[in-house]
């Protein structure tokens, strides 16, 4: 009982925060009700026993993610309320919904799920961040490995490619250095 | 023997390359002379082989090489001479021997001269090749090879625009009879496995007639052509356009007759399928008549005698249609003699009248061509067939024949065309010779031609006088492989009442002709009444069949091959391959603006995608799942 | 009342379908950015879901690897947007168009 | 050496032309043709080699490629093959040494000795990738001719070309694909060998859809009707080296591989689909021949000609016996010696006028008489005439056929009619007449490289014309075995009554090794 209470309540709260999210037009709100959802999504990972899988998702979106996002939201005006040109509605939502009811088609079909066998099951009296490391060192390492290397390298491009010219302080600079800089259209 | 057979078909040949040596030069003399004197050595080697043949020889038979081999095929480059071939020999050498020589003067001035004496002498090789081979592609080659030095030299004169439409005509229209030839050939083959005369006819009668039937007609559709039988005829007229003596030699002597001597060399092959030679003959008969009609009212002296050419042949292809093979022969032989000898007095005619065609602006022309006229009388007198000419011997017989065989309608016909004969010639002749002095008005001032080229044709002139002698003599020679009856009409009285009959009428036609135009004295401007009836223009537009052809044929092709092009090909075949094209070049090029370089469109694009993956998803997977019950469905819905 | 995987599945289809609105209703890069975070998260629910209703570790650890990437996107698009906008002064999508055909 | 000679003929001026490019600008002429000259003279030698009376295979040569998949490069020739690399050879050298002033005359010499290859490459080649390299390959350095020495609608034309054949040989690719699959499944191995395919018996319903994408690509290369479109542009923009190429040879591979490839193969869908075939090769003949008639064009005229003839050879091809395909392959040889000059001969005159318009010429005979001659003794070999070249071609292609089809060959032997319409006419507006034009007054004759271009082509329609045998007779010998094995491998009645039997009284000589049907 206490299951389906939180999961209605945390699916219409899931729903109405990335409802909002993708349909305000304050960039502020959107990262907020952003951020709020994926917070709503850790508790379906609690409830569904994936305690590690709930605690990184909140380390790493609402931690890391979201941080990147405000920092990268400093760079533009997000106070300004965003104007967006808009298309034919319809279309936007007919493709979303009928996107939805296939896959929904799709999930009802029982020859998908009769099918699917446990390929690691989960390993009875162990905590879940114990079988979740279990996995991953050993069946998943390689993957687990590339991942790193990924994110160095995403994290490398990330300073590379926002923080050029990062050596260059306006505040430092006197007034003509700033004009001979945007001259050379180095600051914009 | 063969020494002879190969000077006699080869020395014409190089007679040939000889002249053909000097075409780009200006006049030489010497071309002509070495020509002539080449083509009078065949006409002694043929002579020689005559000879041989006449004192019972065999039949000379060379193999000379292969010349294609496949499969079962097997056609060697082989000649054979033997009574018919030999007969054709004499008559192409001498002709040309006599054209050859009288050529030297009526090309006198002619810058042409040398490539004309290459023309000639080549038309005679491909005669030779025609009448000599022993087979029907030997034949063929021949055929064709006659057909394009005829091309050749009614379009002598190329700068003349008609000229070489006529050439282009007669070309085109003996291509069409090619064709039929061409077939039947291939008949033979499939047939008898073999293309070799004498092969070929020791296997023919085993086969049944309607294939044989089959075989003589196309062979026949060949002849026709090359004959100019009705409705392939009109090339003949016009190739008039050519020099004189090239009418004479080809146009009268001997290319024309090669149908004949088609008909004559498968007579074996003929006399198995008498429901053809009827028609032939029939056919004959009224070419014959229809010929000489058209001669009645013409104005062009070539064309004139052209159609009496055309007349003869049709008394030719009546003759060998009835099975009297050796008369066809022979009436072939003297018709060539004074045919010949009437052309060339024709040409000098138009030689002293400068060109001048139309009978009726002459007049009165024997007081300065007295030879020629002399000539021109005796011809013609041997084509009306008086006795004792050359004419009275073999067109009697052809008559005969008719009557012989008790084809009363075709004699009827041939001897109502021998007066018209009779009347056109003398028609002619009396307008030439006799009469005012017309060409006055126009100041032209005649003379008479070389007097070498009137020695050269005076051996056509005794030749037309006294052909008839050889009668006898030619009828033992080819006896032996023609089937030769002698056509005698039962009771002697009936025959001398035929006989006589006959040159009364036709003498009577002759006078008829010298009371009204002897004394003609004007000339005709369209406006007397009779060149208005209906039968004159009828008669003189030649039964408006060249309209006809120009009309229904020729402009209809022509207008047909603009459409094919202009519509056909361009707007359908090649528009639809360009269509191809542009629908994929469009598809590309509208579908190109999806690209428009804006994210947000590409994501409904990329959505939409997904949708569409989607849904194939679905639908895939409830087609797996029943698969059966679809399956059930379409064979009851009969897929 | 159970919860059953089914719920699970509408719910992430649902959040997917809204990750699309987004997706193509979006003309602000940063924004747009959004919207397919919800797109991965939407997805990681079912694989979570599944995870625990066949009690195989895979889904979860596809879950896993899945924030993963995301974190690296966002770490990498969010520098690109930086220098595009340094460049162009507008992350709106209906100016960038140099990859018209 | 001798063991190698086809692959040297291959590669011998594919090297040369790589070499080429370090010849100096000056001496690229010389280089070519004596580069030519050379090729010429091999291939003779390997003509006076080449046993006529063997009917198989001669000078093979196997190197394996990808043995897994049986692609193997395998080379020979025999009587079928060996007169059209001898003719490549020859165009290829008569067409280098009548380059006139050509801009880039090293590109096009270069060009040229490229197209050399892979012209010998497909008619020596027997195994089907080979063939299928070469066939595509060959495209490239026409497209290149057409494009960069063309006239003002090149880029069209060659587009046109290229797009147009390639789209027709991936068709056939995808036959051979097929083909080499079920050869798999019949026998357990990868074969794309020709001779091995040649074993293989085929179910008639197979046969038939191999035959039908084998005969797309065949058909646009040929060109048949309706396919044929390309043709005219393609010729018509060409530079005259290009045309010459084009209609001598690579018209050829086109009825080349029908008789390598279809015939052999499919003899019961050969036999099936003889009466279509059949009429679309006459409406080929007499219509390209009427369309010919209307154009203003002489080179026009010319490339319809072309398609014309092929008809006949299409139709001798599948007269499917001895007589009418003999006949068919040495009409190819005929018509490229034929086209080939008259092409040439085209050219000589676009060089002095630089213009094709034939309302632009009439007369021509008086100033030009040499040239009038030796276009005029073409001219007759075109129509047909014996004792030239084409008539033995067309002679034995239609009484070959003549055995299949009374009618059909009536209305096919129309060609001698038509043929002689459309170019009779053509000749009279060009050379009969008086010279209207002031600008022709003062041409040129034929000038003594024309000479040399063009005196051996006479020579040869001559020449072959009196005295086939030379060429007939190898040509014979392989034909008869290729209906041989038409007619063992023919399973359906009616194969079997429309290829002739061609060992009557005695028993089955010729292997025959027929490995299970596939399924």
């Amino acid at each position: 009982m206490f299951e389906a209470i939180a999961f209605y309540l945390f699916a219409f709260l899931t729903i109405v925060m990335f409802f909002i999210t993708v349909t305000t037009s304050q960039a502020l709100y959107a990262l907020s009700a952003l951020a709020a959802g994926m917070i709503f999504i850790s508790a379906f990972f609690f409830i569904l026993g994936a305690d590690f899988l709930g605690a990184v998702q909140i380390i790493v979106y609402t931690g890391a993610v979201m941080a990147l996002y405000a920092f990268g939201m400093m760079f533009f005006d997000s106070t300004r309320e965003v104007k967006e040109k808009q298309g034919n509605k319809y279309i936007i939502v007919g493709l979303s919904t009928l996107a939805a009811i296939l896959v929904v088609v799709i999930f009802s079909a029982p020859m998908v799920s009769d099918k699917i066998v446990a390929l690691y099951p989960a390993i009875d009296g162990v905590g879940n961040t114990q079988e979740v490391g279990l996995v991953l060192f050993t069946k998943y390492l390689v993957p687990f490995e590339v991942a790193a290397i990924m994110l160095l390298v995403a994290m490398v491009a990330g300073i590379v490619l926002a923080g050029k010219k990062m050596d260059l302080s306006i505040t430092l600079m006197s007034d003509s250095e700033i004009e001979e800089q945007k001259n050379k259209k180095v600051l914009s | 023997m063969e020494k002879y057979l190969y000077i006699a078909l080869f020395a014409p040949l190089v007679s040939s390359l000889f002249s053909a040596l000097f075409t780009a030069t200006p006049k030489k003399l010497f071309t002509g002379i070495i020509a002539s004197v080449l083509i009078f050595t065949s006409f002694v080697a043929s002579t020689i082989l005559l000879l041989h043949i006449l004192k019972g020889g065999e039949p000379i038979h060379v193999t000379l090489m292969t010349w294609m081999a496949t499969g079962d095929l097997y056609i060697p480059f082989g000649f054979v001479v033997d009574q018919i071939s030999v007969t054709m020999m004499m008559v192409v050498t001498l002709v040309s021997t006599i054209v050859h020589i009288y050529s030297i003067g009526y090309m006198d001035h002619d810058k042409g001269f040398n490539r004309f004496f290459a023309w000639l002498s080549a038309f005679v090789f491909s005669m030779m090749i025609l009448v000599m081979s022993d087979n029907y592609a030997g034949l063929f080659i021949g055929w064709e090879g006659v057909g394009l030095c005829s091309w050749g030299l009614i379009g002598f004169w190329y700068h003349k625009e008609i000229a070489t439409w006529a050439s282009n005509e007669a070309f085109i229209m003996n291509r069409i009879a090619d064709l039929g030839m061409l077939i039947g050939i291939f008949l033979v083959y499939w047939n008898t496995g073999t293309l070799q005369y004498d092969e070929a006819f020791a296997l023919m009668p085993s086969l049944d007639s309607a294939t044989l039937t089959w075989i003589g007609i196309f062979l026949f559709i060949g002849a026709m052509g090359k004959s100019a039988q009705f409705p392939l005829h009109t090339w003949l007229a016009d190739a008039m356009e050519g020099p004189t003596p090239v009418s004479a030699l080809i146009h009268a002597a001997t290319m024309v007759t090669a149908g004949v001597y088609l008909v004559v060399r498968s007579n074996e092959l003929y006399s198995l399928i008498p429901n053809v030679g009827l028609f032939i003959a029939s056919l004959g008969a009224f070419v014959a008549l229809f010929a000489a009609s058209m001669a009645l009212v013409n104005r062009d002296m070539k064309r004139i005698i052209a159609y009496s050419t055309l007349s003869q042949l049709g008394y030719m292809f009546a003759a060998a249609g009835l099975g009297a093979y050796w008369v066809a022969l022979f009436h072939l032989m003297a018709h060539a003699f004074f045919k010949a000898l009437l052309f060339l007095g024709a040409g000098n005619v138009m030689h002293a009248m400068h060109d001048e065609l139309d009978p009726f602006k002459m007049g009165g022309l024997k007081k300065v061509m007295k030879w020629t006229w002399i000539m021109m009388t005796i011809a013609s007198l041997a084509l009306a067939g008086i006795f004792p000419f050359a004419g009275f011997f073999s067109k009697d017989t052809i008559l005969e024949a008719a009557f012989a065989e008790h084809h009363f309608v075709i004699y009827g016909v041939l001897l109502f065309t021998a007066g018209l004969t009779a009347f056109y010639s003398f028609r002619l002749v009396a307008l030439i010779f006799h009469g005012e002095e017309r060409y006055k008005i126009f100041g032209i001032h005649p003379h008479e031609a070389y007097r070498f080229m009137l020695i050269a044709m005076s051996p056509l002139l005794i030749l037309a006088m006294i052909a008839g002698v050889f009668q006898e003599p030619f009828f033992a020679m080819v006896e032996e492989i023609l089937s030769a009856h002698e056509y005698h009409i039962h009771s002697h009285t009936t025959l001398w009442i035929m006989l006589v009959g006959t040159q009364l009428f036709v003498a009577l036609a002759i006078l008829y002709a010298y009371k009204k135009y002897a004394t003609w004295s004007s000339v005709p401007d369209g406006t007397s009444p009779i060149e208005n009836s209906f039968f004159y223009k009828l008669l003189f537009n030649q039964y408006y069949i060249p309209y006809f052809y120009e009309t229904y044929i020729v402009k209809p092709y022509r207008e047909a091959s603009e459409l094919f092009w202009t519509k056909v090909d361009l707007k359908i075949v090649d528009a639809t391959v360009d269509g191809i094209a542009g629908i994929v070049y469009g598809t590309g090029e509208k579908t190109r603006q999806m690209q428009s370089g804006n994210l947000s469109t590409m994501l409904k694009w990329m959505v939409a995608g997904l949708v569409g993956l989607l849904f194939l998803a679905v639908a895939f997977g409830l087609a797996a799942r029943y698969s059966d019950e679809i399956i059930v469905f379409l064979s009851a819905l009969g897929v | 009342m159970e919860i059953g995987l089914n719920h699970y599945l509408v719910l992430s289809t649902i959040l997917f379908a809204i990750g699309l609105v987004g997706v193509m209703r979006r003309k602000n890069l940063l924004l747009l950015f959004f919207a397919t975070e919800i797109l991965l998260n939407a997805v990681n629910i079912a694989f979570a879901a599944i995870s625990h209703y066949y009690g195989d570790l895979t889904g979860q650890m596809f879950a896993f690897f899945v924030i993963a990437i995301a974190a690296s996107e966002v770490a990498v698009g969010l520098g690109l947007l930086i220098v595009w906008y340094k460049r162009h002064s507008s992350i709106d999508l209906d100016a960038l168009t140099t990859m018209k055909g | 050496m001798l063991d190698h000679i086809l692959s040297l003929l291959i590669f011998f001026p594919a090297l040369a032309a790589l070499f080429g490019f370090m010849i100096q600008k000056e001496s690229m002429r010389a280089y070519g043709i004596s580069v030519a000259a050379i090729e010429f003279a091999l291939s003779l030698w390997l003509w006076f080699a080449f046993d006529g009376n063997v009917a198989g295979m001669q000078f093979m040569e196997n190197l394996p490629l990808v043995p897994s998949f049986g692609i193997n490069y395998i080379l020979g020739v025999d009587g079928i093959s060996l007169f059209i690399i001898i003719l490549a050879a020859f165009f290829t050298m008569i067409g280098i040494a009548s380059l006139t002033d050509t801009p880039n005359v090293k590109n096009m010499i270069i060009t040229l000795l490229f197209l050399q290859m892979t012209m010998v490459g497909v008619f020596a080649a027997l195994d089907a990738i080979i063939f299928y390299i070469f066939w595509e390959l060959s495209l490239v350095p026409m497209l290149y001719i057409i494009g960069a020495w063309g006239g003002p609608l090149r880029i069209y034309a060659s587009i046109k070309f290229f797009l147009y054949t390639f789209a027709g040989s991936l068709v056939m690719l995808v036959g051979m694909l097929f083909m080499a699959y079920f050869y798999y499944q019949a026998t357990g191995v990868w074969s794309f060998a020709i001779l091995d395919w040649y074993r293989l018996i085929l179910p008639e319903s197979l046969q038939l859809w191999l035959f039908a994408a084998f005969f797309i690509g065949f058909a646009i290369k040929v060109p048949m009707f309706p396919f044929h479109t390309w043709l005219p542009y393609a010729h018509g923009q060409a530079p005259t080296i290009g045309s010459v190429i084009l209609a001598a040879i690579l018209l050829k591979m086109g009825t080349y591989a029908f008789i390598r490839f279809s015939l052999p193969m499919f003899p019961d869908a050969a036999a099936f689909f003889m009466v279509p075939i059949a009429i679309i090769a006459i409406i080929m003949i007499v219509y390209t021949a009427m369309v010919a008639y209307a154009q203003k064009d002489v080179k026009q005229v010319v490339a319809y000609s072309s398609i014309s003839h092929m008809g006949v050879i299409i139709l001798g091809t599948f007269a499917l016996n001895v007589e009418g395909i003999s006949g068919s392959i040495f009409l190819m040889i005929a018509h490229g010696v034929v086209s080939g000059a008259l092409f040439l001969l085209v050219g000589v005159i676009y060089d002095r006028r630089h213009t094709k318009m034939m309302s632009e010429f009439g007369g021509l005979a008086h100033v030009m008489p040499r040239y009038a001659t030796i276009f005029g003794v073409m001219l007759m070999a075109s129509v047909g005439m014996p004792l030239t070249i084409n008539f033995v071609g067309e002679f034995l292609s239609l009484l070959g056929f003549y055995q299949q089809s009374h009618i059909l060959t009536l209305l096919a032997g129309t060609a001698i009619i038509v043929g002689a319409i459309y170019m009779l006419a053509a000749y009279k507006k060009m050379f009969f007449g008086e010279v209207t034009k002031e600008e022709n007054k003062n041409l040129k004759d034929v000038n003594k490289r024309e000479w040399v271009a063009l005196l051996p082509l006479a020579v040869i329609t001559i020449w072959l014309g009196i005295y086939p045998n030379p060429v007939l007779a190898p040509i014979d010998n392989s034909v008869k075995s290729v209906v041989q094995l038409m007619h063992n491998k023919a399973t359906t009645e009616l194969a079997k009554d429309r290829i002739p039997n061609l060992v009557k009284p005695k028993v089955v000589i010729i292997e025959k090794t027929i490995i299970e049907e596939v399924h």
